[in-house]
């Protein structure tokens, strides 16, 4: 497939910039923090864009859903992460509908699918239970029991998990943590009985949770798929993260590079633009570089999701390692280059480090991803 | 026993008996500084007791002449201090940009009359200082500063706008330049001048920055009256001094790059934290980015450290704060994205008790201003270049 | 079977029995090329053969027209036949700077009588072509060029120096540019013209490079005659064929970047070399360099091929040619210094057969060359900066 | 100890930088490469490096030697990083010396030390067998064998190894490639039965072997320390080989610098120098604070070899890592900003890339010393 987009992702990528720019700029990130906002976002959001179909966009055509595609989900990805827009989108449209539609019964999809698409649920996922990326570390237990299972463990660094109706629980029905085998999927209420809710407040004031499972008991219809096979619709979901992960360090790439070219073309000093230094030159544009590559591999990793391609697991790890890296590299550079006022809470570049580097630690890290693609390569 | 063994055991002895036992250890917040000055809230009546005891002996300030009120101690003597304040771990008894910058410059430029009005204040912590340079318009071009002062005859009339003034708020005095001759080429006609932040139309106004703090004003001068008396040195030839005092914080600056954190490597931190499996880190990535930060850490403090021995033994070359603040401050940045790596999710944690109010992203966004303040990197580079360098 | 399915099938047929069976696999020394030219000495009859038989079929130059003597190939055609050839693991039947520069120069710029005179025996391999640009005061600065032609009515006579000749000593003709008007500002007055090597006055010099070939000439230029019938568009006016010649070699060499060696990822090669433990190579330092480098590698090749779909699609910024160039042969080195430590010791033999006559030491310090020819990696960062981010 | 040179420090410093600008300049290098020179020297150069006593400056005083110290010895050797000479002084001087010091009996001390001293015997250190630096893994054996040993083996990269008199060579008395246990020293003359000697050229020209050992007979009296405890002193000797390294890689770190800088202070291009562009001096001005960087690491580890201070190997492999990579870093920057002619064979700075690959691979380069500075320090 060609690197391009067809016209239909272009349209839907224009229309989520216009949405984006007037009802989800970054001047809302900011209110919603001074207000403390529990969700991050502002209330009629989530409507908002379920209105538009977003929460649609992934689910398939038989759940009630739009089926259109990752390329398409992508753009809109790619620019929250210029406004940096927080909503459910990265946990419930794109976390909970791939985890349920790649580990889900018929009824479970049929249920849950159709409840997503039509705004009517929110999801979060409960994978890690140590400060770093390790999916097949799970210790959190699922016993039998009954006629369903009795959970208890403890979940870190959860997105949405403050707020969502419904988590989506990575357990262990048999195994050991290191194991793949003996991984299971469940979804439990967030309200149920014996699930503790801390909500931490993190660099990017979004709505992260840290969570206490008790003797949590849940009936066997909260098993999504196969006890102890869920490694693998585990891994999908991992993979699609953080691919939209990448896609989101794409947009806040691009839109701190083009505030701050912006700003080197105003801001003046020894009586000259600071543009025209050419030091400040090379380096601008060897950073214009680095997002071009980032752009492609961002769009070549969720084309692979839309064909299936066995090689999107690589090219989740190639994207995420190199978009962490290039993050890095832009919200760094776009301070340094701003200097004074780049330090300052007043101006708006500063939110793209705070919200930069959770998203580049969640589902592992710049380190994390170039180990796991030595390791797919076979060194 | 030498002169010097007695002072070690006397200042030993000393130390043992008037260093409160709260004064030799860390608070858990990390924030062990005291400021003094007018308005200084003390964190405990320690820590009052402290600052005075050492201030009565001039050891606030251990290298100062004895008549304003310093310590007078030889070089020899000043290690000797600082070593037996160290096997205690003792904390520092007064942090002052009065002991670390405009003393210094008085000392060297200021006329009699202004030492003794100033240094001993200083030393006993009674008077907090600001600085004044940095202008809105004015960033990495510090001498195009636009603060203007009108000659009044006995006293100038100041107006302007002053920005990155540390601690503006809470300071009692500032050390401000102003462009007392508005005909004058551009790094001529600047004076170094002394007012009292209560002057009338002194206007601190604090600045949020991305790590939530507000360690710096925007300072709005409006009709300020500053007398010529308060000139340090001569009047329109206050840029030298400027030069000195910038050289004197890119060394504080620059001199921090290789500390370490919590008195652990960030090696053995990282191996803690990470764990280690057949001998190596978990991690492997991550391994190689610790090691390469130890590796050039180490090379860097041995540098600091070699600057140094080649002033006292006079080979110095001299030039070489630029290249330190330059580094240092560049390799501090890159400790701290390590230590954020290190520390995974915690390391976001933006509040609560357990990361202690978010003390490690807090502090790694500060880290972003080391190679802004004090002549932003780029500046440092320039200065490397045309200085040492002799690149046109 | 639709137009091109027949096209593809010909193709394959034609192919299986015209390709002899020695030009379907790499030489072990890895100079698979076939330069052609007047003096030129074939490898093998099988080589001679496979140049003649796809230059009588205009498939060494398969997109030009056929009146020229190419191919006349249509886009999709011509992409059939390059899988075709791939698919047999073919070798390229004639490399050439005519076709890759001057050919397409001259079918975008040349007059009706230049394009019959020369493309027909580029395409036959008869012509060996070299460019005259750089000159040893202008490298960068191409534009500063010094070679003069005086205007002599129907003739120029060209004076001056030239450098950077590609393989200048074998070749049979030279494009060249000259500065036929010195009143006139920098990139006016200079004109692109053709001259014959053979020409007297004309004296090619090889430079030894510090890989110990020498791909290189020095050209010098004495009272050399030119034809005003052999300038290519209009005197005077040569810039911009210069800089639409420029982008194309930009290209050329920016697309060597991602390039396996010998079929194999730098990953595999190196995991082979130091051998694996617990599932991770042996050097896990190296093994670090070695992942980064393929990560990056990879969206390099994922950006040369969207760049190229993005034309297709008549999306395209154009201008990044500078980006892919800078990038490309910035990755080229990097890989290089990579193998260098992936193949130890051994990566430093300079000679003898084991280390074929020390191919990847001198290939290594080869690839040094190309951030420097076709245009510095500074001139690359420069036009990113001043053509496409617009910064002045 | 302070970091600084004393005064006979300096005066060594400036007699080897008058001494090799006569004798061993980069010129002579060119012109032992033109002649196909089998040393990679001049015939006279040892002689008169010896008649100046840099053969005894490691040498106990005790031994004939003058005990100088490694300070000094780095001063020399640093210079000849200058000016990219050859000799003996590495392999002999500071290897052989340091590993019959190390582990030499009073006997084989007296003898040999003294016969380097006096400029009678060249000696060249044979360890490693694989395309990379490995000293414990060690197949080569010696099997006891009547009065002495029979050696078999075969050895790679040995700096010296085709025209040192006394090869020492690291072989296997017991254990298994890996083991510390079981390594032993043996001082064998090249020219003995059954050793075969291929010379190999490298890129820096000098004089390289590698080596066979064909049921080579030696006495009893030819092992060097104790059996099997050959690996203390062997790594002493590593240490040594790689400290004095990481001071010739600073000697070309440097000059490299120092011409470069030069040049940008005489090539014009678009009508001015090319020094006056920001983002080469930027570029420069990096370069130059790293080089900083490495005269401290040097300086440190010579005088803690001195102080038999016990940080030494971390020092050693902190100097070596740092070194490679700046060295890497110089010579690469030197001949970028130097640009065409930098290319050409014509103009010198290209020895200084050809030199320091070998110079920083031999006994392990940045990735090597990188992995052993995290090991020594626990992780």
């Amino acid at each position: 497939m060609a690197l391009v987009l067809n016209e239909e992702q272009q349209m839907l990528k224009e229309s989520a910039q216009g949405f984006l720019a007037e009802f989800a700029p970054i001047a809302e990130l900011r209110k919603q923090r001074d207000a403390g906002s529990q969700t991050g976002y502002a209330d009629n959001l989530w409507g908002q864009m379920t209105d538009m179909g977003w929460a649609a966009i992934l689910v398939p055509e038989a759940y009630g859903g739009l089926e259109f595609g990752h390329v398409g989900m992508g753009q809109i990805v790619e620019q929250t992460g210029r406004t940096l827009t927080a909503s459910p989108l990265f946990a419930t449209a794109i976390l909970g509908v791939t985890a349920i539609n790649a580990a889900g019964s018929e009824a479970q999809k049929t249920e849950l699918l159709g409840a997503i698409a039509g705004g009517e649920i929110t999801t979060a996922l409960a994978v890690d239970e140590s400060i770093h990326h390790a999916p097949t570390q799970i210790s959190m237990t699922a016993v039998k029991q009954g006629g369903g299972y009795v959970l208890n463990g403890a979940k870190r660094f959860v997105a949405d998990g403050s707020t969502a109706d419904k988590l989506i629980v990575v357990a262990r029905t048999s195994g050991e943590a290191g194991d793949m085998q003996g991984i299971s999927l469940f979804v439990v209420d967030r309200t149920a009985a014996g699930v503790e809710v801390e909500r931490v407040e993190m660099t990017d004031t979004r709505n992260y949770a840290n969570l206490k499972f008790s003797n949590v008991e849940v009936a066997e219809a909260a098993l999504l798929g196969e006890e102890g096979k869920g490694f693998k619709a585990l891994s999908t979901t991992l993979d699609a993260g953080n691919i939209y992960l990448s896609a989101e360090l794409l947009g806040m790439a691009q839109q701190s590079f083009d505030m701050t070219l912006q700003y080197l073309k105003e801001r003046k000093q020894f009586g000259v633009l600071i543009g025209s230094f050419q030091a400040l030159q090379h380096r601008a544009a060897d950073w214009w570089s680095q997002v071009e590559l980032c752009k492609s591999v961002v769009l070549k990793s969720l084309q692979a999701m839309d064909e299936g391609d066995k090689h999107a697991p690589v090219l989740a790890s190639v994207a995420k390692a190199k978009l962490c890296d290039v993050a890095e590299l832009s919200t760094n550079e776009a301070i340094q280059m701003h200097a004074g006022i780049g330090m300052t809470d007043e101006y708006d570049i500063g939110f793209f480090i705070k919200r930069s580097r959770p998203a580049q630690m969640m589902f592992g890290d710049n380190s994390y991803h170039t180990d796991r693609f030595a390791l797919l390569s076979g060194y | 026993m030498s002169d010097l063994q007695a002072f070690r055991q006397e200042t030993r002895d000393w130390l043992e008996q008037n260093c409160p036992e709260s004064m030799r250890h860390s608070t858990p917040g990390g924030d062990d500084m005291c400021w003094g000055g007018r308005n200084y809230k003390f964190a405990s009546e320690d820590q009052k007791l402290w600052m005075d005891r050492m201030a009565a002996k001039g050891w606030t300030a251990p290298d100062w002449p004895t008549e304003y009120g310093g310590g007078g101690l030889e070089k020899a003597e000043h290690k000797v201090l600082k070593e037996e304040l160290a096997k205690i771990n003792a904390r520092s008894p007064l942090d002052s940009f009065g002991i670390w910058m405009i003393g210094p410059a008085l000392l060297k430029f200021g006329s009699e009359a202004l030492k003794q009005q100033h240094l001993p204040p200083i030393v006993r912590g009674e008077i907090r200082w600001c600085q004044g340079y940095s202008e809105p318009g004015a960033g990495s071009d510090l001498a195009g500063l636009q603060s203007k002062g009108v000659d009044m005859g006995d006293h100038f009339i100041a107006n302007g706008q002053k920005v990155w003034t540390s601690y503006g708020d809470k300071a009692d005095w500032m050390f401000c330049l102003l462009r007392t001759d508005s005909e004058a080429k551009k790094q001529m006609g600047i004076s170094l001048v002394l007012f009292d932040m209560e002057t009338p139309g002194v206007t601190p106004k604090p600045i949020k920055l991305i790590s939530g703090s507000s360690p710096f004003c925007e300072t709005f001068l409006d009709d300020v009256r500053v007398e010529k008396d308060q000139v340090v040195g001569d009047i329109n030839h206050g840029w030298t001094i400027a030069k000195y005092l910038l050289t004197h914080e890119r060394e504080m600056i620059g001199g921090m790059g290789s500390a370490d954190v919590g008195g652990e490597t960030l090696g053995q931190l990282a191996a803690k934290t990470l764990g280690t499996e057949h001998g190596r880190m978990n991690n492997p990535m991550l391994r190689a980015e610790v090691a390469t930060w130890e590796i050039d850490g180490a090379c860097f403090g041995l540098t600091a450290e070699r600057v140094t021995d080649e002033v006292k033994s006079g080979q110095g070359v001299g030039a070489t704060s630029a290249m330190l603040k330059y580094y240092g401050t560049e390799l501090n940045k890159r400790r701290f994205e390590t230590l954020l790596k290190i520390h995974g999710s915690d390391a976001v944690v933006w509040s609560g008790e357990a990361s202690k109010g978010g003390w490690l992203p807090r502090t790694w966004l500060r880290t972003k201003g080391n190679s802004i303040e004090g002549g932003t990197s780029e500046i440092q580079l320039n200065v490397i270049a045309k200085n040492i360098l002799g690149l046109g």
